[in-house]
């Protein structure tokens, strides 16, 4: 489906925010999750049921002063 | 040489030096200078997963977590609202609750907004996290942030990245005397004698990126910063001699052989 | 981290230190600080005995000799012969043949004369002593020293004992560039920032005394002074960087949250 | 008889340079000696006879900078 | 040498030097001083009426109220609510709708309070006050004055009556650099060449009370400032030479003499 | 506001400034510069006439040479005997005794040589020269100059042509402090910011070429230049007031309204 | 009547606030009043009552910078 | 005859100073001689001879600070 990432329209196939995650091969990363605004804690990717459009944010942290 | 230990949120830091992690040359010079530093606190910034490299700039691979108190910055933030969210992302990636709120609307002098850093600072302190705002050195304003619950205060020095130095000693002076949490200087400090002058004003400690990460040879100077920080330290505890108009001979004028 | 070598006529120094032994509390205090300072070379004056109390000021019986490199001043002459008289005499102990020439007629300030150093600069070099000439900032009186026959110049970054720090770094700064011998500054420092000020402008050392001596803890403040030159050279080697007018963030504002 | 020592006239019993760093008990100091302005090495002492309105300057190390 | 004018909320004034009326010797002197400064703008404060001796201390019984702009202040206020009341009363005198916003919660160092004179500011100028408010320093914050209805903004120097000059002349060339209202300095300068050297920053105009009121001779001293202010403009107009690390010959080297 | 007047060698001058003649766009705008400036004494340099075109360069056909003290420089020269072939060349002339000591072996600095410069002063000072020497900052050997029969001494803010402005003014400070002779700060001040902070350390007098010629309009900056010379003379003479760590009301805080 | 005057109690015979004003010899001066907090315009002095306990403030200019 | 003038060699028919002066139409600028070392005022001009190779040097002002 089309799901907004990170700002940028993508086509994922997925059911869970966990998948969304896969897809990018992000699981062992500290990686943050975001959907339409709420914060979603890594126990929770495989309960978290993803739909069109959804506003997914996945970040991370970079070097920064 | 003792020196007494800074305390922040209750957590003892054996170092004063707080390092960035921006802009070195690669990550193994990076970690050099991380270790040469012996700095306890690292600051980072949150971005976007780049999508199509996803483990570039993954800066945290590199390092070994247990050893280090990580102080994410809200680098990027033009207002209060978009800094508290990007201070919960922060928080929720479970590392740390300490957040440097840094709020500036300007891309050419990226100063902090003295309003938007203050409200940040007020709804973040109220839920739980440890705030060391970067902040303007006007002595009120560094009040007022401390009233509103943040953990330090975190003065400039002159606009991030300039190396210019500490602009206006006076301001940094009288912050420390008035500041009843530790106080950090923060941003636009360049070298060694930077840091030693604004420690010899009474500040708790210091937070560095570019002088280190940008100098000709950074793990020397990681090392040439974690010197100064000790040297000020100990200069400040020591107690300088006054300043004096004229001068006083280190001998005696009395016995001298040709008179 | 280690950092080339000083030398002064063929003598490899380890601490870019030297310390003056007056106006200390007390000789154990004194020797502590000494101890703690690191440094190889100190500076003593030549004085009558008191008859009365020979005894007194017999600062060398406090030292271990071997262990460092003395450098005897002409402290109290105001002119050159007075101060080529006072020289003779302290080579005559047989424990050095390092002079810091010191003539001054002005006992206000205490700046040196600049033509009488250059004369007994001159004769001293030619009779074979290792002339550590103290004087003013004026680069071209550094260079005609130089030419004399000094081992060392050892320009003032302010009168001595007023702890004014360096008055005219540009000076300081221009002759540390134009030197083929070690530049020490010596004289007016008052704190570990102005050490580390000096160091960075490219100086081979510094010489200090009041400000150690009459630290409210000298002891500490030697330590602080000696971690200072440190981080000076230190600072000085790595290569800081340059002065910019205006901001340059430490993380790049692509993949910016909020964007 | 009487020198002038240190700048101040002093009566003393010597024969030679060495009673007179002895009359102050400084033969065991590092002190450096001058007679009438020319530097006598400690090895002189006991060969450098004093006579009276002689000029010694007898000088130590004290603390400087 | 004719300068450009200064404009205030379309009032065209021909000095730049705002000159207070507080601490002079005698009201003799007062007046001599600020006929001699040629200053339009008069600064004062409001205070009770001394109930037992009335007369005393009513200033503008002194002055010819029609060939000055009064700019009364709000000295005394600690928040924005009792500057906006003083602000009142003095509009209601009928003598002046302009008004300079100084608030202040700490009597050690007279600061301005950001977050206070920002809101007292906005109120103000929405009732149709000109509003000058005395402020930080911060570039951020001068920004946010202009933006909520401020005619000029007034950052200090330092700290009222210190004399101690320009702290922070970076930030106050950024504040000039980038203001769309005037910028007058206000407070903390303590000589005529403080006075040059912010109107060489760019800057609209100074307001200054305690060097003039303070100095041996006032009048003299009223004078010195006059001048200082015209030199300063006519020297930022003019343009300076940029700084150079060396030297330049005012003669050309062909044509030596002696080659 | 009268002020004192300047006397050297018996004569009195109206302005304490004094104007150089090198470097302007051409003669219109130097003879306009000249006459705004109000400048009495004139600085030149000696030269070969170019013979190929005898009329470039001939300076003085420019001028009203009743109206002027002449003060030509042995520029070029580096050592004595050439300085003192170069006063004598000048004042066959006729023009002028007067003669402004420069000399200098350094081309990258263009520094003042202290020995060779004494030695010049004495020797043109007992030819009947009024001697005017361009030296360092070295207040001792000010005095020395003084000795050799100099009228005034000019040290340098800093070196010639830089703008650096006053590199050390504690020393010139020093220098106006203890002379018996006028002290006229010659070369390296940039700005009018320079001038009034040389007049109020007490200096007698500044002399100025290239931030006058080759500022963007030459014109405007000799008249700002003449007011920092008159501004900085009165505010020294005005006394200022000290300077305070901490703030002073210019209002009581008694009869504050909100108390 | 009793009055709080500038903050302290002042005993007053007075019907109007110009009463008052006149009571001090200020009519002349440049003098802004404040009766309860309500600024009070010059021409309205003689029509406003005051009345026992009302908070008075008469202000004028002092130097100031 | 050839001689040095300001450093180069110049030919110029010349008897005396006042020649040479003329020949470069110096006669009436502020211009100062010198020859062989020895300054030579203007009202001595007509009465210096000058002779092959000798050492002449003329100057004049220039602008400077």
């Amino acid at each position: 489906m089309e799901l907004m990432i990170n700002g940028e329209k993508q086509e994922v196939e997925a059911n869970t925010l966990l998948d969304v995650v896969s897809h990018f091969n992000l699981e062992s990363h500290l990686v943050v999750t975001e959907v339409d605004g709420q914060i979603i804690d890594r126990d929770q990717w495989d309960q978290t049921t993803v739909k069109p459009e959804m506003k997914i944010e996945l970040v991370h942290f970079v070097g920064g002063g | 040489m003792k020196s007494s230990k800074l305390v922040i949120a209750g957590k003892e830091l054996s170092s004063r030096f707080f390092l960035g992690t921006g802009r070195y040359p690669n990550p193994f010079i990076q970690n050099e200078a991380i270790r040469i530093s012996e700095a306890e606190v690292l600051t980072f910034a949150i971005r976007r997963v780049n999508l199509d490299a996803p483990s570039e700039d993954a800066i945290l691979q590199h390092l070994d977590q247990d050893s280090f108190t990580y102080l994410p910055n809200t680098s990027g933030a033009s207002n209060a609202e978009e800094a508290i969210r990007i201070a919960r992302l922060a928080k929720a990636s479970g590392i740390s609750n300490w957040i440097k709120v840094e709020i500036s609307a300007d891309e050419k002098t990226l100063l902090p907004d003295p309003i938007e850093t203050l409200k940040a600072t007020e709804t973040l302190a109220n839920e739980g996290f440890v705030v060391l705002p970067y902040t303007s050195d006007d002595p009120v304003l560094c009040r007022k942030l401390e009233e509103a619950g943040a953990a330090a205060v975190m003065p400039g020095g002159a606009p991030i990245g300039t190396g210019l130095g500490v602009l206006n000693p006076y301001n940094i002076g009288l912050i420390a005397e008035e500041a009843n949490v530790p106080v950090i200087v923060d941003a636009g400090l360049g070298s060694a004698k930077d840091i030693v002058e604004v420690m010899e004003l009474g500040v708790d400690g210091v937070l560095m990126n570019t002088p280190v990460a940008k100098a000709k040879d950074p793990v020397k100077m990681a090392h040439a910063m974690k010197l100064a920080i000790e040297a000020g330290r100990a200069s400040y505890e020591a107690g300088r001699i006054p300043m004096k108009k004229y001068a006083t001979a280190s001998s005696g004028y009395t016995s001298l052989i040709s008179r």
